[in-house]
């Protein structure tokens, strides 16, 4: 008998969690970044699991689009926080806050 | 109880990979240096790889480890070697009382997820329709797929990835912009 | 062994319906021929060029989509490419629309984005690759689809944002706009991994055909997914609590870009959360319209509210745009085909005037050698006087914005309001119609600034960003004629549009009400 | 019935011309265009009328139907409009009254900047109103209602200079808001209903309304006619709107607009008179205002507050005359003091005029023999708004009071002691402003106020001929009611008429002809050798019964007591007024929204998980069964 599907889907919201709270707490844009990636994670742990609770295999081609997105997603984004650093030499979250009010 | 339910070698497989990711995720969130945040993320990335094979997604454990830990960790690696800011960082926790309701706002949410996924059986009477997971070796019932079911978003992922070279050229010519800053005349990248 | 023997059998790929992709095809086609011809020509030399093949693309792909609508009308809608997409008159209609918006950006966005971030292909190429992912959300019968849709357009956009590379406002609005994205997309994803953890598919018609045939003991899963859902388009669409980042974004962004992401990414996301509610979760209407009533309700508040403190233009506008995601929510809360028409409706006149405005917004900039990023109102003061012409047409569009009669948005906000009287919920409609009046008095605050006499006050918008242009050179930008023609063409079109439907409204109307989600 | 377009058409035209060519035209000239556009609409207007005069009482509604203007779904909205004998009525005297004022702007309006700009609002406001009262559907209708309210709104502060006349301009605009609110819910409901909004499909069908249906619809139309025809409590912004020119005041804030709520409640009489319990609340709101603004006029010493204030009064009797279901009397009455009262205006404007805008009453006396034509217009409309026979307002106020008698004696009460006050605050303000002691030397710097010219003495001729014999259109005798006769088809079954005892019908109007005659006699006693008594003029009523900072305390406190965070300095412009009030509470919550956008990713980031954790836990409510 194999891990109740429940049990993974406990850990991949737990780490869905854990990337929220590091969105919401650091103040690093790279670490911001990369926690929204472990989110990205407990998503896919979510479909992998369906789909094996499922026995489907629409949940691991979603995680295969998921990642092409990820990937995707660092590209342009890193490009942004270089682009960034490059002028104002910050990568701490709360400098980059002139548009406000 | 649970051990004769479950086969031991599982389980304890599950436990390393759990404890490894947790360690992976409250690193990444703890990490003073951005460096470090980095490794702890490769070691979550490496324990849900393990929790995929586990569950019969070696395919995707592959390029979770090849794709992810590979390449977009170690792009993340670069941009912070190139940026020069492996430096310490003050974490949020000390001295900032809204982050602390926040954390707790976090965790609020984090079991009300839990609530429900303890409530049970969800998945009652859903049926495979993509395609069952057990009609074959792993690739060939993900490419199967791919290209029937999902053939059309296998598609899009190609404009995607136009965009993703589009906007990184973009973002990285403007560069060249700021040295000289009159862009209009220089000529080239 | 018999599984390993199934995987043997070739793959028969899907019957491909180019007919019902050919949107897509035309506008990612378009793009990469941009692309390759900037590699041939020299990325420099032939900024015509570029946008000739864009604004040909995106006329194209509005022609398409209306013989596409005409066809649907003879043969009946249907699903396509392994039921991925949906060829029905609401993405034929969603369509047009699109090609609406794009073609109104094309002739008025190049001209001024080039002239701060210097010439090339890659504008347009964005803009083209953008609308791609609109017209993929629209169609999507699928949940991943939609998604990728979403990814495809929020991407292109984060790099527009930033389009002013040089300067640390727009620099600032991409950044922000990318992060929140990002975690908002992370939500919606959730959203999708739960509703297909609860119903076996992700595709919306099989979503429906489960739910319809069974009845879930423990339903928390699905409805925790479609919450989720609904944050990742509440985010999309600006609605409250989720729009905290549109008037930072708004403000920051190149004005031309701000105009088009105001439209495009509305009539993306609308037409996504419109089919994704009617098809797949029509059963739980009784869960999810309290939420959008809520997400309606606070839009429409918040919205005309925090904007009577702006003196910043575009996030006076930003908020404006808040209180109108909230009327077009009224009509996806009706969820019924009224409501859906009521919302195209929405969608379409507030593209054209949206888009119209902030290119009348860029002009006014340009002529006040302005960083793009701030414009108070105290720089239009009198501007009346100096550009009667721009003045003119900025107040028609703004009292269209408002609701004014014989204007295409008196009868959008007429037409939602109805949709939800329709359902009985009539506190809605009187909440709707209060912030209407509060949102008036911005407006015409705005109106009254154009013609008033005393002249502006010099300098305060640069007096408050002194940290952000920092970075940047604008040392007041000038623009050619030829930038300038299909500029002045854009905006009288989309002032004549908006004129036109709210003497003639029955022609849109009719067109709207052509778009009938399949299902 | 194309000439019905024409009766609309010209206006536009003039308009058009105005808006292209107006600065070109130049000072006399575009007055010139913006009359003679009104003049043809009222041509056009006549052969209307006697078009439907030539057809069979049954036939005479006609519409004109131009193109289709909303198709949606089941709810379609054509551009069409409609001359039966009730609109016909309303055309004639808007137009009459307009052209007429019009003429008198030339003279008046002379030799200001904006000399043309001035004509423009007026032709369109003229156009608005027109198609308000001849729209054959409610959505049209309210488009003029908004067209007349927007053209009000931009004259009220057409000298914007003033910062008064600016922020009058915007109370006007917010009040009538909330007034617009009623009228939109109202159509929804007749929608919902009756599934249209024209008025061919929807009087003929109002008794198929639900009782409770029909009920909600009135007052919410009500609301609507409330803010616009300044009931209480929502009156306060037309004395406000006294601030325009005095031609404005004359026509859109006596004459015609304020008229319009009258108008729609007249319109929707089939629905009304399903409503008792919402009939009766409005005789009561009408008799109550009328009562309350009179009080107040007799102690203004602002020529033009009196004047509004008798407005107020006299738009309460209308409403009063809609309430007890005597549509016919109210109409009657909105004719006359459409003649007297733009006659008192205009003549108001005359004297203001002649003594360099001056308004306050302590500073005029004397002018009779100065200004003869102005002086004996003045009196002939104070003689027919008091109701002395056989001026006009003497039978028009006479029905509206028999019908309220045959209602609720109360009811009549009121009325009759308002009548009174009518005649006494309008003789005060005769003899002290053309009687007495001479007082303007200080304002004039020596030279002698002197006649208006021809051009403003012309109309305020015509108009003073109009209100002494405009009885003429309703005499109380059974062969010779003429308005009764014409407009009792429109109104059919919805009319009320309520059976009067011989002697009633004698002791009724003898009544009111001693009431007026005492008013104008006390008043002579009173006023013609004064012009100040403090014990007659007490302050609550110059304050207008403190009802307008009654509403800044209300608003205003209220908001600061939400924000009681230590801030002790209110900032003045609170206590501008109650629109001044909820603007603040407004500006508190959009200075919240600021704070809230502090450009801080991470809070924004909060807020949003805030948003998403409530949005789940409204989840687990509705997942555990």
């Amino acid at each position: 008998m194999s891990i109740p599907g429940s049990w993974y889907l406990v850990v991949a919201a737990l780490l869905f969690g854990l990337g929220a709270f590091g969105v919401l707490t650091r103040r690093n844009v790279i670490v911001m970044f990369m926690s929204v990636e472990l989110m990205l994670n407990a998503v896919n742990l979510t479909f992998v699991t369906y789909a094996r609770m499922l026995n489907d295999v629409g949940g691991q081609v979603a995680v295969f689009f998921v990642l092409v997105v990820a990937a995707a997603e660092v590209v342009v984004g890193l490009g942004i926080i270089v682009a960034i650093f490059r002028h104002r030499a910050t990568v701490t979250v709360d400098d980059i806050s002139s548009l406000k009010g | 109880m649970i051990a004769t339910v479950i086969s031991v070698p599982q389980l304890i497989v599950f436990i390393v990979s759990v404890v490894i990711i947790a360690i992976g995720g409250v690193g990444l969130l703890s990490a003073r240096y951005p460096v470090h945040a980095a490794l702890f993320l490769v070691m979550t990335l490496f324990g849900v790889a393990v929790l995929f094979i586990e569950e019969g997604a070696e395919f995707l454990a592959a390029v979770q480890v090849v794709v992810y830990a590979g390449a977009v960790v170690v792009l993340f690696l670069f941009v912070i070697m190139l940026l020069g800011v492996d430096r310490e960082e003050i974490t949020s926790f000390a001295g900032d009382t809204v982050r602390v309701a926040l954390a707790g706002v976090g965790v609020a949410l984090i079991l009300a997820e839990l609530f429900i996924v303890a409530t049970g059986a969800w998945v009652t009477g859903a049926h495979a329709v993509a395609g069952k997971l057990s009609a074959g070796s792993n690739i060939g019932v993900l490419a199967r797929s791919v290209f029937t079911t999902y053939l059309l978003p296998f598609e899009l992922t190609a404009a995607l990835l136009v965009i993703a070279v589009v906007g990184a050229v973009i973002l990285s010519r403007r560069m060249s912009g700021v040295a000289q800053p009159r862009a209009h005349e220089s000529r080239e990248v | 062994m018999f599984g390993s023997l199934v995987s043997q059998l070739p793959i028969r790929l899907p019957s491909i319906s180019y007919q019902a992709i050919g949107p897509e095809l035309i506008l990612f086609g378009a793009a990469l021929v941009v692309l390759a011809l900037s590699a041939t020509v020299g990325r420099r030399e032939h900024p015509q060029l570029y946008r000739g093949i864009g604004l040909f693309a995106a006329v194209a792909e509005g022609a398409w989509s209306a013989n596409l609508l005409r066809l649907i009308d003879q043969h009946g809608p249907s699903l396509a490419i392994a039921g991925a997409i949906s060829n029905d008159g609401f993405s034929a209609v969603v369509g047009i629309i699109v090609a609406a918006a794009l073609v109104l950006t094309m002739l008025i966005g190049p001209g001024f984005v080039e002239s701060v971030a210097g010439q090339g292909p890659e504008f347009v190429t964005l803009l083209l690759l953008s609308a791609t992912g609109a017209i993929v959300m629209a169609q999507a019968n699928d949940l991943i689809v939609v998604f990728l849709g979403l990814e495809i357009l929020s991407i292109a956009l984060y790099v527009m944002v930033g389009f002013r590379l040089r300067d640390g406002l727009s620099r600032e609005a991409a950044f922000k706009y990318f992060i929140l994205g990002g975690f908002s997309s992370a939500v919606f994803l959730y959203g999708v991994a739960l509703v297909y953890g609860a119903t076996g598919s992700t595709n919306l018609v099989k979503i429906a055909a489960f739910l319809s045939s069974h009845v879930l003991i423990n339903n928390g899963v699905l409805l925790f997914g479609i919450a989720l859902i609904l944050v990742g388009f509440g985010f999309k669409v600006s609605a409250v609590p989720f729009h905290v980042w549109s008037p930072d974004v708004y403000q920051g962004a190149p004005t031309s870009v701000t105009g088009y992401m105001a439209a495009m990414a509305k009539i993306a996301a609308f037409a996504a959360l419109l089919r994704v509610m009617m098809v797949a979760f029509h059963l739980q209407l009784e869960f999810w319209r309290p939420i959008v009533i809520a997400l309606a309700v606070l839009s429409l508040v918040f919205g005309a509210v925090f904007a009577l403190r702006q003196r910043e233009i575009k996030r006076m506008l930003a908020y404006s745009s808040i209180n109108h995601a909230g009327f077009i929510l009224l009509g996806v809360l009706a969820a019924t085909s009224g409501g859906v028409r009521d919302s195209l409706f929405y969608l379409g006149a507030y593209s054209v005037m949206v888009i119209g405005t902030f290119g009348l917004i860029s002009l006014i900039q340009v002529d006040a050698g302005k960083v793009e990023g701030s414009l108070s109102l105290d720089d239009v003061r009198g501007l009346g006087r100096r550009r009667p012409a721009v003045a003119v047409l900025l107040a028609i569009l703004i009292l269209a914005q408002a609701g004014a009669p014989f204007t295409s948005g008196f009868i959008a906000k007429f037409s939602v309001i109805t949709a939800v009287i329709s359902v009985n919920e009539y506190w809605i409609a009187v909440v709707a119609m209060v912030t209407a009046a509060v949102a008036a008095a911005f407006y015409l605050r705005l109106v009254l600034a154009l013609f008033s006499k005393d002249e502006a006050e010099v300098g305060v918008g640069d007096a408050l960003y002194p940290v952000a242009v920092r970075g940047g050179s604008d040392q007041g930008l000038r623009l050619s004629t030829a930038s300038l023609v299909p500029i002045w063409i854009g905006i009288w079109a989309s002032v004549a549009i908006t004129v036109f439907f709210g003497l003639f409204p029955t022609l849109l109307l009719d067109l709207v009400s052509r778009g009938k989600i399949f299902y | 019935m194309l000439v019905l377009g024409l009766v609309i058409g010209f206006p536009l035209l003039g308009f058009l011309v105005l808006l292209a060519f107006g600065k070109r035209i130049g000072d006399p000239g575009a007055g010139w265009v913006g009359t003679i556009a009104i003049a043809l609409s009222f041509v056009a207007a006549v052969v209307t009328w006697i078009l439907l005069l030539s057809k069979h009482a049954g036939q005479r509604t006609q519409v004109l139907r131009l193109f289709q203007w909303i198709h949606a779904g089941g709810f379609h909205v054509n551009i069409t409009f409609r001359a039966d004998p009730l609109s016909v009525v309303m055309m004639l005297f808007v137009t009459g009254v307009a052209a007429l004022i019009h003429l008198y702007s030339i003279g008046y309006m002379k030799r200001d900047a904006r000399f043309h700009q001035f004509f423009v609002y007026l032709n369109l406001f003229v156009f608005s109103m027109l198609v308000l009262v001849t729209a054959n559907n409610l959505p049209l209708t309210f488009l003029g209602w908004e067209g007349v309210g927007a053209c009000s709104y931009w004259l009220i502060s057409f000298w914007f200079e003033r910062p008064s006349a600016a922020s009058a301009g915007k109370k006007a605009f917010i009040i009538n808001r909330i007034g617009d609110m009623g009228f939109m819910l109202g159509t929804f409901l007749v929608f919902e209903n009756l599934h249209s909004v024209s008025y061919s499909q929807v009087l003929p069908a109002a008794h198929r309304l639900p009782a409770g249906t029909a009920e909600a619809i009135a007052l919410l139309f009500f609301l609507a006619a409330a803010g616009k025809s300044a009931q209480l409590p929502l009156f306060t912004w037309l004395l406000d709107a006294m601030e325009g020119p005095t031609p404005v005041s004359a026509l859109i804030h006596a004459a015609t607009m304020v008229t319009a709520g009258v108008y729609l409640m007249a319109r929707l009489s089939p629905i009304l008179a399903l409503a008792h319990a919402a009939s009766t609340t409005i005789a009561i709101i009408g008799v109550v205002t009328a009562f309350v603004a009179a009080m107040a006029a007799t102690s203004q010493t602002d020529i033009k507050k009196i004047v509004a204030f008798s407005t107020v009064s006299q738009l309460g009797y209308m409403m009063l005359g809609i309430g007890t279901g005597a549509y016919v009397a109210a109409i009657f009455l909105m004719v006359t003091h459409a003649f007297y009262k733009a006659l008192i205006f205009l003549s108001s404007g005359s004297v203001i005029h002649s003594l360099d805008s001056e308004q306050s009453i302590r500073r005029m006396g004397a002018l009779a023999k100065l200004m003869p034509i102005t002086a004996w217009t003045m009196i002939i409309a104070w003689l027919s708004i008091a109701g002395v026979p056989p001026f006009s307002g003497f039978f028009s106020k006479g029905s509206i009071l028999e019908d309220a008698f045959g209602r609720n004696e109360l009811l009549w009460v009121v009325g009759v002691v308002t009548a009174l006050l009518t005649a006494y605050y309008m003789g005060r303000l005769v003899f002290v402003v053309f009687y007495g002691k001479p007082r303007w030397q200080e304002v004039t710097k020596g030279h002698e106020p002197h006649e208006s010219p021809r051009i403003m003495t012309i109309p305020l001729i015509v108009l003073a001929v109009a209100a002494a014999v405009a009885g003429l259109l309703n005499l109380p005798y059974s062969g010779l009611r003429f308005l009764h006769n014409w407009l009792s088809p429109v109104f059919g079954s919805a009319l009320v008429s309520y059976h009067l005892s011989a002697s009633e019908k004698v002791l009724l109007p003898a009544t009111d002809a001693v009431v007026a005659l005492l008013g104008v006699v006390i008043a002579w006693r009173l006023w013609r050798n004064h012009s100040e008594r403090k014990a007659l003029e007490p302050t609550v009523l110059l304050k207008g019964w403190y009802l307008d900072s009654f509403y800044d305390r209300t608003f205003a406190r209220g908001g600061t007591a939400l924000a009681k965070f230590g801030d002790r300095v209110v900032d003045p412009t609170i206590i501008d007024g109650a629109v001044g009030g909820v603007a603040w509470l407004f500006r508190w919550v959009g200075g919240l929204g600021r704070k809230v956008q502090s450009g801080l990713v991470r809070s924004y980031l909060l807020i949003m998980v805030g948003g998403i954790v409530v949005m789940l836990a409204y989840v687990l409510v509705s997942a555990a069964r």
